[in-house]
């Protein structure tokens, strides 16, 4: 008992905030974007820490997930489950393109190409009208029930209903993701974003391994902004642009990369403290600026990091600082 | 004394790896540093330079206590040294590595070192990066020179080198102490130390558990086996 | 009684706050004027849209679900207003706009949403229009355009006006969403000599186009009209010699001879010691038609204050203005202005004069709107 | 007058603002192998300060001799009290830092001058257009080019062929040897940022007649910013300017040839060389 | 057995302008232990770059148990059965003792490790493989912490155990001595030795007592030439090396 508790404490760690975040906002649509956006991230978490892959392009996945939704929903009759199997494929296909084109770069060159690519996949949302609805965005899309064999599992008629379809799927992501970096691969990973030309040396096509993860993020990621498009109704051109993708990339960063529950925490944070912050003074960005400043300052371990941290000064105060720093590193 | 060490202790996070080291270095001595593989020699040298500063203990330089200096005061202080790993500008040619290092008054011009590693003459237009492991090293040492050193520290300068560069650097090591420069070494190439030292520190796991001068140590041939293990075939 | 509360979404953050600073104001300005409609106390809510639609389309539903706001008047942003109308649809409650997309009142209208704002169809007919009066010696036309769907409407407008009087369309730069160089599209322009130079973009890039545009002298010698201008905010930002003797196009000026207006810019000068802009005066009217439309319902039931509102005819700051039954399209005027030298302002915001304001409409049939029953 | 000739000289123009946008962005990338997002704010910056010297009734000269000095301060105070703690750190904290300082002096400035874009009008010798037969241009750009090209000789010869120079390349390989050979190496690589955010300053300042002043300028700006840097190769001044060159000549061909595709053409170029020459045009390979 | 596991001929590699090899030929013989010695700068990592495929030849053929892989993709050849250390220390920071070599195991099945849903292959996978390198490098106490906190010499050894993980039948060992401390050697010069039962090494060294007491064959490079070839009396009794390399044989017991 007590070993499966600690084997599977992330896990656990996920299904309580999941469940806490009913309890903690009045917002049943505010509740699901925070588990959209934590899926987000943790497809961003997966590159960073664990391929050592710095994506600017999530944005991309994000939106290609909307978009396939979208239109598929609005003019195919396809079932909503399918439709969102769809949305996955193609956010892992789009993600074997951009790979291709992007792995090979390292460090911040990878940054800078992911960068460019994402500016592309948002020019190219925006002169194909016919299909995204340009700058005005793809209006419309439905939140169809979700229905097994006929009968009617999920309503998803108001915003709660709604959350909890989500929480499932956001579970089960999660859980496969834990299991994913768990796997041989996950560590195989890690070694080969220490060293790649030991990796090499060793016998493995590093390429391969890169392109495995980035497809992984991207079918996550897309299935995010496939839910997002149908909680808001739409799919418009800020769901595939610039912005977008620093976004996930600030969540990824401010929980703090190498764990994935802290991605959780992250959008957590982001999502409520902006949404909050929006309604007390227009000029929020500045202290959410500052903010950014100092965990990059004083947290590098992000949330979680400090989080940790606190944890061990209250367990035992001596060398908690230093266990944070091993975190960060 | 020139260099003088008192009770240090230094540590890598947690791990306490030197443990109240204490050692002097004198005016034109050449002092070295031997013990196995994870004693704490590079450790030692490191928190002389003040990389990895030391917690507790103090570090004079003629005197001066140097111990909470920020490296480049220490190294400000014509203390020159080379490390483990050379250190070489990768992105700098080998000219503009000795140029950087370069400071007036220095004993040693780059055409000295030049004609002291041939080799470097040869390369002097290459990046740092494209030098191979032995070049490097002479690189280093080179750089060490130029750089004006009153005591000049070497953590295994003849590592990976090929016996003629050796004897060379060997050979150079002594013009160097005779010029009155002191030097730190640490080494495990007994033959080299023995040639070389005038006094030896042996270190094991973290403190300094022999101390003697050359003859001495030459002679004792049990304290080589006990910490160093010469001929010993357990 | 419970109080009457407006959702008030607009960018109050992101490149597009400077309109929801001014809209803020507006709604401000009316609501402490009416402090009671139907005997019920007025409350107001400002949302920040960040200027991200799906952000939009959420705090619309959290206001609506958690504090029950009905009433949303806002969405300058086009991708925006869309995109909440049809959400507030869905949800069951109104949503007047000044956004200038014409899906709006068009092949997207629906129940729940109101537009004041002309279309593009107006926009250009009450601009070009009286240009081409003005100027018959101007035939060779060149236009400047935002490669999106607002930006075509403008231009097949512009595309038909200059056909049926017989001018020469001699070219047109597409440009795309962000653009900020616009020395490119201009050399092209000036290799094609035209007579008069119709910027058919907005915001910060009409902006940018102009000042470059004069920068290249093309002033000199060239007729320069933008036709979907923001007006005083923009003109500030521009600055008085850019202005001159260039056209613009208007939803709104505060020069406008009529009572409301009057009273609108009195009000205005009194409290915040500035002349009202597009963004102040359009939030001040939305808010202004939806109170309407409750104190004619007597009452706060969605279809019936909707009921109340179609086909209604009220003093409006353009003077009469009608909101359209049929896809809920306000009839209201457009206005063509003409920047003045700067020695010739009366006063710091008396950048132009009115030359010309008029109405014209597409049918709905013709502006593709279906009105769901 | 051939068309596309007016286009390459006019293309020629916006390559050389473009590369005043990239090259300070390019020193602190490529020497500091810093990811600087907040280079538009001081590109912003600049702009404003423009504004803010002829508002006190300086002139445009004077701003645009204070202008980048007060930048380069700012930026060289936020050095030695922030920045200079996370260099070693990996590169989403540079990110994660600098966006938030972006972020920052942008609401700054808005709290300040408010959302609303402001106008600042060229120096009255600089007003008006020259003429050489068809081709009409700007007198304000023409000085822009002779001016940016004056600056990038100083920059050259600042960091090719100064001890500076090389110190900062070897410091950003690794500040622990650098500071074994008695340099400060903290102290230039503050000097390196305050330098480098001083010439977005300056691009700002420069930019303030030519483009309106408004408080969003500079995010487009370091989008570009980037495109160059990354084309030209990071680092690499001379990359700065060829790639500035490239961009513009493509964007200002293209405005031509595709309208509609001349923003995304910028980004498509940009994929083209990173595939062809992973490390930029004139970038040297790590 | 008479005809050579590694067959390199004519192997040139230019760097730039540079040319570090002009014209190498090799033949190493099946389950022999052969040097590479030579002056710093010689070409003999260059060399071992080229062999493994590290970097691509400029000219040349290198054939394997008689396939051609001078072609081939270093991560390729691995699969062949040809393993390296690095001169240079180069392992994997931030894990453990043990799953450096657990990676550098699964390196011989790299598609395995592509499996990212089976929890299997995970633990104990290669167990006993790993206790017996560790066993022989005396790194079993080290076994949990982290590789970047191992001293040099402890580093250096790991180096050598990864490439050993692997299970190759040759196995390129560059300099695996270097920075160790006296006794280190010794047994590192075991090591070695015990290696030659099951397969074939090829070694660069500079320390002549293990290069003399333990070599077969060595080949003496210089200025990217082969110089001599041949046993280590033949080596040590050649003029030319001597001036060339050995000077008085002062490194080592030798
Ligand atoms: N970066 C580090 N973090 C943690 N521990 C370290 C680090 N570097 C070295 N150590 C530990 O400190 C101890 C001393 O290391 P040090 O490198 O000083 O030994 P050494 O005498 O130089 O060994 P060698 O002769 O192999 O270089 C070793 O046990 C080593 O594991
Ligand atoms: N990447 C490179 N670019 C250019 N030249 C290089 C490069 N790598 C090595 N060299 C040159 O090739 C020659 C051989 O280098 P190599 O490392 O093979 O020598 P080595 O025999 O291993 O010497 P050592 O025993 O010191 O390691 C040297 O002169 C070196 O400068
Ligand atoms: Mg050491
Ligand atoms: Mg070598």
């Amino acid at each position: 008992m007590i070993s499966f508790l600690k084997n599977n404490r992330y896990l656990l760690m996920a299904v309580a905030s999941v469940l806490i975040l009913p309890v903690a906002l009045a917002s049943g649509s505010l509740a699901s974007e925070v588990l959209i956006f934590a899926l987000a991230a943790l497809g961003c978490n997966l590159l960073l820490g664990y391929a050592g892959l710095l994506s600017f392009g999530q944005g991309i996945f994000f939106g290609i997930g909307s978009y396939t939704l979208g239109i598929l929903l609005t003019r195919t009759g396809l079932p909503m489950a399918f439709v969102l199997v769809l949305a996955i494929a193609m956010g892992a296909a789009v993600a074997g393109l951009v790979g291709w084109l992007a792995i090979r770069q390292k460090g911040v060159y990878f940054v800078m190409l992911t960068l460019a690519l994402t500016q592309m996949f948002y020019f190219l949302a925006y002169s194909t009208p016919e299909l995204t609805g340009g700058d005005n965005g793809l209006l419309d899309i439905p939140m169809p029930p979700l229905t097994v064999l006929g009968y009617t599992v999920l309503p998803n008629k108001t915003a709660w209903e709604y959350y909890s379809f989500v929480a499932i799927l956001f579970l089960l992501a999660y859980w496969s993701l834990q299991r994913v970096v768990d796997s041989i691969f996950g560590r195989t990973l890690l070694a080969i974003r220490d060293n790649p030309a030991r990796a090499t040396a060793l016998g493995y096509n590093i390429i391969h391994f890169k392109m495995v993860a980035f497809m992984l993020s991207g079918a996550i990621t897309a299935l995010a902004g496939a839910l997002y498009a149908m909680m808001t109704g739409i799919a418009p051109l800020t769901s595939i642009n610039y912005h977008m993708s620093e976004v996930i990339l600030l969540v990824t960063v401010l929980g703090g990369t190498g764990k994935l529950i802290a991605s959780v925490l992250g959008a957590a944070f982001y999502v409520i403290v902006s949404d909050w912050l929006s309604h007390l003074w227009p000029r929020w960005l500045l202290l959410f600026g500052l903010l950014l400043m100092a965990v990059s300052l004083y947290m590098q371990g992000g949330l979680w990091g400090a989080f940790k941290t606190l944890g061990e000064m209250w367990s035992r105060p001596r060398g908690a600082r230093s266990e944070a720093k091993k975190e960060a590193s | 004394m020139l260099l003088n060490v008192e009770h240090i202790h230094a540590y890598y996070g947690q791990s306490h790896v030197i443990q109240d080291v204490s050692l002097q270095v004198g005016e034109g001595e050449l002092v070295c540093l031997l013990g196995r593989n994870g004693a704490g020699k590079s450790t030692t040298l490191k928190s002389i330079m003040g990389i990895v500063p030391a917690r507790q203990g103090r570090i004079t330089f003629r005197g001066e206590d140097i111990t909470a200096l920020p490296t480049y005061r220490i190294s400000g202080r014509n203390i020159c040294f080379v490390p483990e790993h050379r250190g070489i500008f990768r992105l700098l040619t080998v000219e503009e590595n000795l140029k950087l290092a370069a400071h007036k008054g220095s004993r040693w011009s780059l055409d000295d070192i030049y004609r002291i590693f041939p080799r470097l003459k040869e390369r002097r237009r290459n990046g740092g990066g494209q030098l191979s492991g032995g070049e490097q090293q002479m690189l280093a040492i080179g750089r060490a020179l130029v750089n004006s050193p009153e005591l000049l520290i070497l953590d295994e300068p003849v590592e990976g080198l090929a016996p003629v560069i050796v004897e060379e650097i060997v050979a150079q090591l002594k013009q160097i102490r005779g010029s009155g420069i002191a030097i730190l070494l640490v080494e495990q190439n007994l033959e080299v130390c023995t040639q070389l030292a005038d006094r030896h520190y042996i270190l094991e796991s973290g403190r300094v558990v022999y101390h003697g001068d050359n003859a001495a140590f030459m002679a004792d041939a049990e304290v080589k086996d006990k910490y160093l293990g010469v001929g010993v075939a357990d | 009684a419970d109080p009457i509360l407006f959702g008030v979404p607009n960018p109050m953050s992101g490149p597009f706050a400077a309109n929801g600073k001014f809209a803020q104001m507006g709604v401000e300005l009316f609501v402490e004027h009416h402090k009671t409609l139907i005997g019920r106390p007025v409350g107001y809510k400002i949302l920040d849209t960040q200027g991200k639609p799906a952000t939009a389309i959420r705090q619309v539903q959290d206001l609506f679900e958690q504090q029950k706001a009905r009433f949303f008047a806002g969405g300058i942003l086009s991708s925006e207003a869309l995109a909440m109308g049809k959400g507030l649809d869905k949800l069951g409650g109104i949503f007047v706009t000044t956004a200038g997309a014409d899906e709006i009142t068009g092949s997207d209208c629906n129940r729940a949403t109101f537009r004041w704002s002309v279309p593009t169809y107006g926009a250009i007919r009450e601009t070009v229009g009286p240009l081409i009066k003005r100027h018959p010696e101007a035939k060779r036309w060149y236009t400047i355009t935002p490669q999106y769907v607002f930006g075509e409407g403008l231009l097949t407008a512009t595309k038909n006006i200059l056909k049926e009087n017989k001018l020469e369309h001699v070219g047109n730069s597409y440009h795309s969403l962000d653009e900020r160089e616009f020395s490119g599209y201009l050399t092209n322009a000036m290799a094609a000599k035209p007579d008069v130079l119709l910027l058919l973009n907005f915001g910060s890039q009409s902006s940018e186009a102009l000042r470059q545009a004069v920068s290249f002298g093309m002033k000199n010698n060239t007729i320069i009209l933008m036709a979907w201008a923001s007006g005083l905010e923009q003109f500030e930002s521009l600055g008085a010699d850019l202005c001159q003797d260039v056209y613009f196009g208007v939803q709104y000026w505060h020069s406008i001879d009529s009572p409301l207006n009057h009273e609108l810019v009195k009000r205005t000068r009194d409290k915040f010691k500035i002349n009202p802009n597009y963004s102040l005066a359009g939030a001040y009217i939305l808010t202004k038609m939806m109170a309407d439309g409750i104190v004619k319902a007597n009452s706060t039931d969605v279809p019936k204050v909707i009921a109340a509102m179609e086909g209604t005819t009220y003093d409006g700051l353009t003077g009469k203005e009608t909101i359209r039954k049929e896809d809920h399209q306000v009839i209201k005027n457009y206005y063509l202005l003409k920047g003045k030298a700067k020695a010739s302002m009366k006063d710091k915001d008396d950048y132009c004069d009115i030359v010309h304001g008029g109405q014209s409409f597409l049918t709905p049939e013709q502006a593709g709107c279906k009105m769901p029953a | 007058m051939n068309l596309y000739l007016l286009q390459l000289i006019n293309g020629i123009g916006i390559g050389m603002i473009y590369f005043l946008l990239a090259v300070g962005l390019s020193i602190v990338f490529g020497l500091l192998r810093f990811v600087n997002f907040a280079h538009g704010a001081f590109y912003l910056m600049g702009a404003y300060a423009c504004y803010a010297f002829m508002q006190l009734g300086g002139s445009f000269w004077l701003a645009l001799l204070f202008g980048p000095v007060v930048v380069g301060f700012c930026a060289w105070v936020a050095e030695r009290l922030l920045l200079r703690r996370i260099y070693d750190l990996p590169h989403e904290f540079h990110i994660l830092f600098t966006l938030g300082l972006a972020w920052a002096i942008q609401e700054l400035v808005i709290l300040y001058w408010g959302p609303v874009g402001v106008n600042v009008s060229p120096p009255a010798e600089l007003n008006g257009v020259v003429m050489w037969g068809a081709f009409i241009y700007p007198k304000y750009r023409i000085f822009l080019i002779a001016f940016s090209a004056l600056l990038a000789l100083v920059i050259w010869l600042l960091l090719e062929r100064t001890r500076l120079g090389s110190i900062i390349r070897a410091g950003s390989e690794s500040p622990e040897m650098v500071t074994l050979l008695r340099i400060n190496v903290y102290k230039i690589f503050g000097l390196t940022f305050a330098l480098g955010a001083a010439t977005a300053g300056l691009a700002g300042v420069l930019a303030a007649p030519l483009r309106g002043v408004e408080p969003f300028m500079g995010i487009e700006a370091l989008a570009v910013a980037f495109v160059v840097v990354v084309v030209g190769g990071m680092g690499s001044f001379s990359g700065a300017l060829l790639g500035g060159l490239l961009v513009g000549i493509v964007q200002s061909v293209m405005s031509t040839l595709w309208p509609q595709g001349a923003s995304l053409m910028i980004y498509v170029a940009m994929a083209l060389v990173l595939l062809l020459r992973p490390d930029g045009l004139m970038g040297r390979s790590q | 057995m008479s005809q050579p596991i590694l067959d390199a001929r004519n192997v040139v590699k230019r760097y730039g302008r540079f040319q570090a090899l002009s014209g190498v030929d090799l033949r190493v013989m099946r389950n022999t232990i052969h040097s590479v010695i030579g002056p710093n700068g010689a070409g003999k990592t260059t060399l071992f770059h080229t062999l493994t495929g590290t970097v691509p030849l400029t000219a040349g053929s290198i054939s394997f148990n008689g396939k051609e892989v001078g072609g081939m993709a270093d991560h390729e050849r691995v699969q062949l059965g040809m393993a390296r250390s690095f001169q240079v220390t180069s392992l994997f920071p931030t894990l453990t003792v043990r799953e450096n070599l657990r990676v550098a195991a699964q390196g011989i099945q790299p598609r395995k490790a592509l499996h990212f849903w089976s929890k299997s292959l995970l633990h104990d996978a290669h167990a006993e493989l790993i206790e017996s390198i560790l066993a022989r490098l005396e790194l079993t106490h080290c076994i949990d912490r982290v590789s970047s906190q191992l001293s040099h010499g402890q580093q250096r050894r790991l180096e050598v155990g990864m490439a050993l993980a692997a299970k190759p039948q040759i196995i390129f060992l560059d300099e695996p001595t270097s920075g160790m401390g006296i006794d280190d050697i010794d047994a590192m010069k075991a090591i070695i030795q015990g290696l030659r039962a099951d397969l074939t090494v090829v070694l660069i060294e500079h320390n002549m007592g293990i290069v003399m007491d333990i070599s077969d064959t060595i080949t003496v490079m210089q200025l990217g030439r082969v110089l001599v070839e041949g046993t280590p009396e033949q080596v040590k009794s050649d003029d030319r090396v001597r001036q060339a390399y050995l000077g008085n044989m002062i490194t080592g017991g030798g």
